[in-house]
């Protein structure tokens, strides 16, 4: 049908550092080709993915890229937002976190022990998920809800005993703080995937835009995948870390930008289901009413 | 201030009421900003729903609980942190060599941001009551100090002197003269450092905090639940408020004097 | 005769900036007398008071009290500033006692506030005063004291005629019955021959003559007319 | 004042010296700490290594790019805020109406955190250069506002009874005795919001910011890059100084008849 | 003669708090004339001159210049205060001319600052002057003024005798060449004797008596003497 109308001429994208439009904008090839198309491709960075949900909210963005509990929680409250595609997971990058001589060897050690997470966020999810794996309570561990260098802080100087967080967060830790993963995303099945949304009108009127987004974006991706070393190189540029840390987080990490898919939108549900369960949000969410499945 | 005391009953009923014209104005406005559409209200909920969240909130017992503890920890902050500043003010208003060697230091540290103390924070304070307290001491710090060390630089030097030639000692010098005659800049201060008292909170609450009114703000902001975002918002103008209150009311009190 | 001074002056000299305020100045001062300055505005009189005071130092020269160098604050004297300089935070009896830790002092407070005409304004503020009021309260807080020097800068320029009177006898009395060594700045010859028994003449930045004045305090009419005749040749001393 | 002018040279560069003493130690202190791995320097980076980042980050262009557009953002923010705070407390200054108008609603707004407006602020601004611009002005709004409010209304009441029995008119009172006595607390007002106009860039640049010291320093949160987060609070300490070294001067400049 | 009121006070009163200051006061000030307002210290003659100058309203009766009801700061009134009131930051020329739109008025304000004695201070501020030097500044200000009306609160009470005199003789010519009426409060008898041609005595909250001194400005011996006797019946009827 007839949509993308000529006058549209800017798209604005929000991205966080490291990230998969932070490789696209890098590269340079996605802005290049979307120019092509007729559209001019504004990148909007944010240093949270509240932040970037409250910026499409008010429709300062037409696409975000953002982790996996920042959507459900805007749709909670009642943000009109959709889907529009999924990205890679940091499985083997995210989980929790500890000193690897401090004695905490399963999940079953954490009881009693003080773990740091941020609120709102996948670490949220990652450790309800773990808990519940180990068969713990809720209250079983004391919560510790810290930003990530009030964390990185606590957690050096021993004020907690464990992490819950992501690449490359997680590879520094490992390789600075003398640090193990105690359990993966992988494991816990908090895969902590990364999803591109969009205002629900917005994502309506521009589905073949949204189309050569994945498109092109996937095609990046797909560079990345196979040019590590230069990936590496780059976010070692972008987010100052050192060398060691960023190939251990590329190495571990599949980059990729897809459609959505029901077992995305499967994931996602899970989050909100538990977030319901656990109190956290007040509103049930379904999911699968705010994707769409472009073909 | 002399013509105020003249004014009779009626008036003083309508200076009762202008001050809220402007508030009532701003939220009449926003209810229908809300009801005509022009944003959606769940990206600003209206007055009403705000206040049925406070309500709700209440009845729940969260709100109460929050502000309480959030009182508490400002309270203590601010006493610390006031105090502290207020002696350093005094110390370095009064002494030379003191003011040479901390006022610059501490024109420094009054520039740093409390967000990016946090890691610093932590590192001395760990995570528990006492660095969030810690911050607040430290927000409300500086204002006490600028504006006592102010105050006291500034005290005429003329009764001053009146007061040498009158044989004060050091102590009776900064009890009778001094003190009364910094005061005014001094509660001017108090003012200040009542404010910074409630803003820092929401920082300090960030710090591994489950409780408080910053951290309910905070963790409204996370998961974008707009109406506890603005009821916060309500409730520190509504604080305010009460800081304004009460520092006009220290200067009724104290600076009676002034006529 | 020297172990009878109190206080020595000896060629100190005071400039502001380029401006010699001072210049070489020696004087005396005795035990227990009562010594007026006298000089035109601008002179340099409120400066010495200040010197001897200890609120400023000389630039030249030295000023001793008792022996003692004057280097700071004077202790043993007490000043009342040509301007009132009350304090507006306290009360008008609190004014006159607020720097004594004497708590019974405050029988002789009220009891100079009656006498300088203030008992009703006791639990005032002074800034309810009139201009005249405001310099008897001063002048009352200075009466408090007890140094051994009072330093006295224009203390009744603001009173009437019968106040000025009446007020010119409240300090000889009270300087007398404390045995307090008094200095007098005053722009008025006759109040100078009334109260002094010495006047010291400020003119072209130093002292330019010393009055003596046996007749202080004697109420014949004979001394009356000498004490005319030496402000008349104090007044043609100011004039040439 | 008056004993700091005949001080000789020597002791003022002594005077010079002094003022460094404790952020020296402290410097000390810290490399100390660091170097007897009492924390390890992935938490805390010694002195040098924060130095040699500083460095870096200079010759690589992007401390001085950052420190830049901030300089912008701080210093339009600044204008406009100072501008309209300073306006708006002379106003309630002078008039008896707008004071009960308006004074209550500022005393309310001031109290809100900025950490907590930043939703208001997308919602009314957006995320764009302006959005950031507001919220500094924001920040600055409200000392400027307090100090000459405050200012104004402790003009000595005499000194206006004189202007007006000498005839002067409105403008005549507030050009020649009203701002001229206002201007000493005016002044403290410069060196609060100087100060906050530095404390809320770090706020303001996490709307949707890639560049400026506050980015640079949240940026630096994120990926826990220590020695980045430990500049950035040497340099807002030193941008402190620098505050508290253009206040000064404005004082000595504008108040020299204070002697 | 009705053709020739400035000023018409009727029937004020003033109060503050319980303490009343002045009651059914009843006043007529003619054009061009020179009053001067004696009176004890605390009764009132500043409190009269402040409502006169429209500072402060009396609680009763009404005061009209030129017809004009004086409801606010009068406007065709100046007004030299007791105290001061310098600007600190302003120097002494500016000090004088600060309420003037003409920029030639600035050769005006030179002269009368070499009249009053401060011609070498034109460029300092006012704190570095002597006490009797800043009350000579603001009299050099007001006789800067061009009112209808000039009110001067005890103008030369900080000054010695010859400064005095000269500064008398200064108001009297000013005010003469620009046609001034001018009040003037003054502590000092023989000073109301020699400028002003009537003199109110204040008491007892009211106008005691208003003294007719056709001998002002004459300087005849004879002239001289009926003015010592206005003076004396002044006084004795101040003291009773
Ligand atoms: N603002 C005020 N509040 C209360 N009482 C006042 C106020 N101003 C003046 N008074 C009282 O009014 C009376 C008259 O004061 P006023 O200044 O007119 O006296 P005055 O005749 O000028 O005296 P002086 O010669 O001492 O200057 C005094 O008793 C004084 O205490
Ligand atoms: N702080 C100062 N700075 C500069 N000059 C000053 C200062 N204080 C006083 N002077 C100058 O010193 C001279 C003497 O002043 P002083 O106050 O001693 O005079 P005085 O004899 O008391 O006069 P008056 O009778 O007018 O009070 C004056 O010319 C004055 O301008
Ligand atoms: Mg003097
Ligand atoms: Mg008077």
């Amino acid at each position: 049908h007839q949509e993308d109308n000529a006058k549209l001429k800017s798209v604005t994208i929000g991205f966080q550092a490291g990230d998969e439009f932070d490789i696209a904008k890098s590269r340079g090839q996605f802005a290049k080709k979307m120019e092509k198309k007729g559209y001019k491709v504004k990148f909007k960075e944010f240093q949270n993915g509240a932040a970037m949900m409250q910026a499409l909210a008010t429709g300062n963005v037409d696409y975000a890229r953002v982790g996996d509990t920042p959507p459900v929680s805007a749709l909670a409250a009642g943000t009109k937002l959709t889907y529009v595609a999924a990205g890679g997971t940091k499985e083997k990058g995210s989980g929790i976190i500890v000193k690897k001589n401090s004695g905490i060897n399963s999940l079953k050690d954490l009881k009693g022990k003080r773990v740091a997470y941020t609120k709102g966020t996948s670490s949220q999810y990652m450790l309800l998920r773990a808990l519940r794996k180990a068969g713990l309570g809720v209250d079983d561990i004391k919560w510790v809800n810290l930003d990530q260098d009030a964390a990185a802080v606590a957690y050096s100087k021993d004020k907690v005993d464990a992490w819950a967080n992501w690449d490359p967060t997680v590879a520094q830790v490992e390789l600075t703080e003398n640090s193990k993963l105690l359990v993966n995303g992988k494991q816990t099945g908090a895969v902590n995937r990364s999803f591109i949304v969009s205002p629900a009108k917005f994502a309506k009127n521009h589905r073949s835009l949204s189309r050569l987004i994945i498109k092109y974006g996937e095609q990046d991706m797909h560079w990345a995948n196979t040019h590590h070393a230069k990936v590496i190189k780059l976010m070692v540029k972008d987010l100052k870390l050192s060398k060691n840390v960023v190939q251990l987080a590329v190495k571990r990490r599949v980059f990729g930008i897809y459609k959505m898919n029901d077992e995305y939108a499967k994931e996602e549900q899970k989050i909100a289901n538990t977030f319901y369960q656990s109190g956290i949000l007040n509103k049930q969410v379904t999911i699968s009413k705010h994707v769409d499945y472009l073909k | 201030m002399s013509d105020a005391s003249v004014l009779n009953k009626k008036k003083f009923s309508l200076q009762g009421i202008i001050p809220w014209i402007i508030p009532l104005a701003i939220i009449l406005f926003w209810q229908l900003v809300v009801s005509i559409g022009w944003v959606s209200s769940s990206v600003l909920p209206s007055p009403l729903e705000v206040l049925k969240d406070g309500i709700d909130l209440t009845i729940k017992g969260e709100l109460p609980q929050n502000m309480s503890i959030s009182l508490y920890r400002a309270t203590v902050g601010f006493v610390i942190g006031g105090g502290i500043g207020f002696v350093l003010g005094f110390i370095n208003g009064l002494s030379k060599v003191a003011r040479l060697t901390f006022d610059s230091t501490v024109q420094m540290l009054r520039n740093i941001p409390h967000l990016a103390l946090i890691p610093l924070v932590i590192l001395l304070m760990g995570i528990g009551e006492p660095a969030k307290i810690f911050l607040v001491a430290i927000g409300c710090m500086f204002p006490m100090y600028i504006n006592t060390y102010h105050g006291i630089t500034s005290v005429d030097h003329k009764i001053i002197e009146m007061g040498k030639a009158y044989g004060l000692n050091r102590s009776a010098m900064i009890r009778k003269i001094i003190f009364p005659a910094a005061l005014p800049t001094i509660l001017m201060g108090v003012r200040y450092a009542l404010g910074v008292m409630w803003t820092t909170l929401i920082v300090a609450e960030t710090i591994s905090a489950s409780s408080g009114i910053g951290y309910m703000s905070t963790n409204a902001e996370q998961f974008m639940d707009m109406k506890t975002i603005v009821l916060c918002i309500l409730i520190y103008a509504l604080l305010g408020k009460l800081s304004d209150f009460i520092a006009k009311n220290l200067e009724i009190i104290f600076l009676d004097w002034r006529g | 005769m020297t172990a009878n001074i109190l206080m020595t002056i000896r060629d100190i000299s005071k400039v502001y900036g380029q401006h010699i305020v001072l210049k070489n100045v020696d004087l005396d001062v005795y035990h227990h007398e009562f010594l007026a300055l006298v000089g035109k505005s601008g002179g340099g009189k409120s400066t010495l008071l200040r010197l001897i005071a200890g609120l400023e130092q000389p630039n030249n020269g030295e000023i001793k009290q008792s022996d003692r160098l004057i280097e700071k604050t004077n202790d043993k004297a007490r000043m009342m500033f040509q301007e009132d300089r009350l304090l507006p935070w306290m009360s008008v009896l609190d004014n006159i006692t607020f720097a004594s830790k004497n708590t019974q002092a405050q029988k002789e407070a009220k009891n100079l506030l009656d006498l300088v005409g203030l008992t009703e304004y006791a639990d005032v503020y002074p800034t309810k005063l009139s201009g005249g009021q405001k310099q008897r309260l001063a002048l009352a807080r200075a009466l408090f004291a007890h140094p051994d020097l009072l330093l006295l800068d224009e203390p009744l320029g603001a009173l009437d005629a019968l106040t000025r009177r009446n007020m010119q006898d409240l300090i000889i009395k009270v300087c007398q019955k404390k045995q307090i060594t008094t200095i007098l700045v005053t722009h008025d010859i006759n109040e100078a021959v009334r109260m002094a028994n010495r006047i010291v003449l400020i003119k072209d930045q130093g002292i330019k003559e010393v009055f003596e004045n046996p007749y202080q305090g004697i109420n014949t009419t004979e001394a009356k007319e000498k004490r005319a005749l030496i402000a008349d040749d104090i007044l043609e001393k100011i004039l040439n």
